[in-house]
């Protein structure tokens, strides 16, 4: 079973992940000032909100579609999480050229490509305990999930799954990298940040279960 | 949080609009942004161009350091966080004078990434431009992996060095090396007292008790070596200078540039009392302090403790740093 | 007491120590206590020469204002202490180049009564010496009592006036005239957000707590106008602007010097953002800031806070300001 | 009944005093902080600690005594009570021009001459609280005492009193003037320090009674 994605199916899917991103930022941010600096969800606060902005006007193809969003992330942020995701949207950009819709089968490939030139772009490795892991794990669920109404929810469950294996292994590149052994326990701020995003296309809710809203370890 | 200012969400353009206000012949932002600082009228035409970029909070770092003999542009993002893709764009468009733009950032993995891209994208778009890192944090990484270091008040001396070279009309290629050449024999490291607050977070980024310090941390309270008791100036200064020279033995008769900074809140008296034990000690190892520079050159906002900077320096480099530049937060030396 | 010193009764002397090999060219030790600060191999000769003296803490103010176009020498006391009579007639006897003395000083009552002090005595031995006593803090005592009034970082500009009109070769009446004036027409106010330490005191000053600061404090801590909670930056330049202009109208069309200036704590992005008000109300006003200075210049050690200081500017007052000026913690206009 | 002091007399009393002066410096830093800039105890330390060393070689006449200490203290302070203090020496010096030996009966006189000048240097007047009160009321009850055993006793008792007068009176001049209505109720520094001084030649111990260890008014 393949479902196409047009233009106005992916705008919404976007405005859910914006609206879920804005909610999450303090979230986020607490979460990345206990391993880095803090300001993870301030940096995708002003990407969804500038991304809300233009998701009535969204161009086609495809293509120009995710080139659109990259445009909007250079024009707001420029951290580390914000520019593994350009890499990654302009890889998507350039292999759907000319493709008016997107399909459900096409997903878990487009993953495995955006998240080679996101490696090139960040120099970081499967395991290295970044979104990278977040995303391969999703590409592997839902490249075996062949009821497309099942997508959301499976890469959900993955993304919980490896989100659990890595709390007690220590982030190894990026800002968290110097934090060691105090990593290990703690979520990744940027797999968190994307388990926001599929919960909010899954509608689901529990990737704030563990916040504790303080930031005394440093 | 106990600040001087108006909305947190205008930290960033409120004090740089103070910046352009009182320097109006020195400072003026461009861009879509208004987060572009260059130098209004620059004059430079044909000379190699130099830009820079990172996030807000360590003035006179990194936008304070745009001037005749320093740089031609920064791109300035929010506090603690680097500056958009398209601002670096417009930075390295700005500063772009026909021979070509040499960026020079600190090493952090956000930076490195968005200066890289635009780098490429500019290439290709034909516009001719380098990318020099520094990573000069001797505290952030052991000496086999000091790639991985994070660029702090050595980006001073770096700013300094290229923008020297530039106008004395070296190539892109030339700049670039020299700079290079600067930083390989730059280390830095430093010491906190007290955190500093990011005004959008509202609370210090980290609590450390009234007896403690840390040493060797990074200028956004990124984690040090150790965390102790409040160790006298002097041990502080031993400590400091035994980590750098660890990493970079300096032999007697060599000259040295040495930047004793202070990240925000910890005043002059004490940098001029840590000094002192610096140059006894860099003296009767026969090192000469050919460039002394004591002030806020790389802070933290309101973070209390010292950074300590040293640069090995030949007749070029000397001679480099010693060229006047024209720059409200640079003095002469 | 989180500070980087060493002992704390060695903390002036290991600081002068300090700044002394940071600039061997520009400052010397020099007397039976070693607290007076002088140009090493000073040219001048014939001119009149410029002391001051004064409690120590407050760097750049005093000692760090010795230097060619402003001062000859400065008799150092202990932190936040007049220096002795002794030391403050070494200090002008080091002035002494044949035309006479202007000692200046803040209105402080030890400081004022040791200056006459001693410039009696000098004056009986034949050392021609006049003294002018700075009061521009209008936080300490209504206009008609302004002759109570502490003297704070207005001294900064007097220096500089007097230390220009004196290269200018002007008599002893004539630059105790023009120092006068300069500071007839200067007013300051500041306002504290945190408590400074004495070293041997270990403790804070005062206690204020996290959500209050004082308007009008002096820069020794002593008691301002009010305490209350924080406010805005644009509130606190509007009643600090205010309280300055109230006292010293100053008229569309005028010209002025305008220094804002961080008592220690409060880091360069701060100022700038309370500056930028300052400049929009006094744009608007018409006035034109035509000298303005933001940094360190008058500090109370690690108190946080900010000082203003308005100087009305005539052309004499002008062209004096713009004279270069030699001396690591001047910058020139 | 007069008595006359010679220099070893004088120099045992000075040395009492100097003693005792340091002693109190934190007590009188505390006061001091509380109404002024907290550095009367440290001047005071600095001062009996550097007369301390000279005690032994003082010289005569009474005059040349003087003189010793106007410039001991000269050479190490600078703050008003110095400088106040400076003033009345040098006039204590040029009154007693010649004199070999201090007489008890000379006392009283000496100190209102010294007044006048202390007066002169620093512009205080009577009442505004100030040690000039305090040294005022020693000086009419020592001149009411003829037994010059009890003159030191004379002179403690006057002063407490006067102390008690002026606790409920503000600060009139100085940096305490600042303090206004807060400085009801707070001993003048100055004042303390000389009871401190009185003790010690008395040989009695009150001027700590007070003393509450913590500066908390600002
Ligand atoms: N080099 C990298 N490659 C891939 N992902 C990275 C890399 N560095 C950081 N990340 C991801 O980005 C998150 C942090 O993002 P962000 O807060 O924007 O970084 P910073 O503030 O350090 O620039 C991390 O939790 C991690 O998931
Ligand atoms: N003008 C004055 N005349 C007489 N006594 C004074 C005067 N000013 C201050 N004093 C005395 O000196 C004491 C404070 O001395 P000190 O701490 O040395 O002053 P400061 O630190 O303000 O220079 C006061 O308590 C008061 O008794
Ligand atoms: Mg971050
Ligand atoms: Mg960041
Ligand atoms: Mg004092
Ligand atoms: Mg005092």
């Amino acid at each position: 079973m393949t479902q196409e994605y047009d233009s106005a199916d992916l705008s919404m899917i976007f405005a859910k992940v914006c609206e879920r991103l804005i909610d999450a930022a303090p979230h986020l941010n607490e979460l990345d000032a206990q391993l880095g600096d803090g300001d993870l969800g301030t940096t995708l606060r002003a990407v969804a909100t500038a991304l809300q902005g233009e998701l009535c006007n969204m161009p086609l193809p495809i293509s120009d579609f995710m080139e659109k969003i990259s445009q909007i992330i250079a024009g707001v942020s420029g951290s580390s999480f914000s520019a593994i995701m350009m890499a990654g949207v302009n890889r998507v950009a350039a292999e759907t050229n000319g493709q008016n819709t997107l399909l459900s089968t096409q997903i878990s490939d487009l993953i495995r490509l955006a998240m080679e030139s996101m490696m090139g772009a960040g120099g970081a490795n499967l395991g290295d305990k970044t979104v990278l892991d977040g995303l391969n794990g999703i590409a592997d669920a839902i490249d075996r999930e062949t009821d497309h109404t099942k997508l959301a929810s499976a890469a959900d469950e993955a993304l919980s799954r490896i989100m659990k294996d890595f709390k007690s292994k220590p982030c190894k590149i990026g800002r968290a990298r110097l934090a060691g052994d105090r990593s290990i326990g703690l979520d990744d701020p940027g797999m968190t940040a994307l388990k926001h995003m599929i919960e909010a296309i899954n509608g689901s809710h529990d990737s704030g279960s563990d916040f504790t809203g303080g930031v005394d370890a440093h | 949080m106990k600040k001087i200012i108006n909305d947190p969400k205008n930290y960033v353009d409120e004090s740089l609009e103070g910046l352009v206000l009182a320097y109006p012949s020195e400072f003026e932002c461009i861009g879509a942004n208004k987060r572009v600082v260059v130098r209004p009228d620059s004059k430079a035409s044909g000379k190699v161009g130099l830009a820079t970029g990172g996030g807000f909070g360590h003035l006179p770092l990194f936008a304070g350091y745009v001037g005749e003999g320093l740089l031609d542009s920064c791109a300035v993002g929010d506090v603690f966080a680097g500056p958009s893709a398209n601002d670096v764009t417009e930075a390295i468009e700005a500063a772009d004078f026909g021979s070509g733009v040499l960026s020079i950032i600190g090493n952090y993995g956000g930076d490195r990434m968005v200066f890289n891209m635009v780098k490429d994208a500019l290439e290709s778009k034909g516009v001719r431009n380098q990318l020099v890192i520094v990573a000069d944090d001797v505290a952030s990484a052991p000496p086999l992996e000091h790639s991985k270091r994070r660029g702090v008040a050595g980006l001073t001396f770096a700013f300094k060095i290229a923008g020297a070279a530039a106008e004395r009309g070296r190539t892109l290629d030339d700049v670039a090396a020299i700079t290079e050449r600067a930083m390989n024999n730059c280390r830095s490291i430093g010491v906190a007292l007290s955190s500093c607050t990011i005004p959008q977070a509202g609370k210090p980024t980290f609590e450390i008790d009234d007896e403690s310090i840390e040493m060797g941390m990074g200028i956004h309270g990124e984690q040090g070596v150790w965390r102790g008791g409040l160790k006298s100036a002097d041990d502080l200064a031993d400590e400091m200078l035994d980590r750098v020279l660890e990493d970079n033995p300096i032999a007697s008769g060599e000259r040295i540039a040495l930047l004793c900074n202070s990240l925000g809140a910890t005043p002059i008296d004490e940098l001029f009392i840590f000094y002192r034990r610096l140059a006894q000690r860099l003296s009767s190892a026969g090192v000469d302090i050919a460039l002394p520079m004591i002030g806020h050159y790389t802070t933290s906002m309101e973070m209390a403790g010292i950074t300590v900077s040293v640069m090995t320096l030949d007749d070029e480099l000397e001679s480099l740093m010693r060229e006047p530049a024209a720059c409200p937060f640079w003095r002469n030396l």
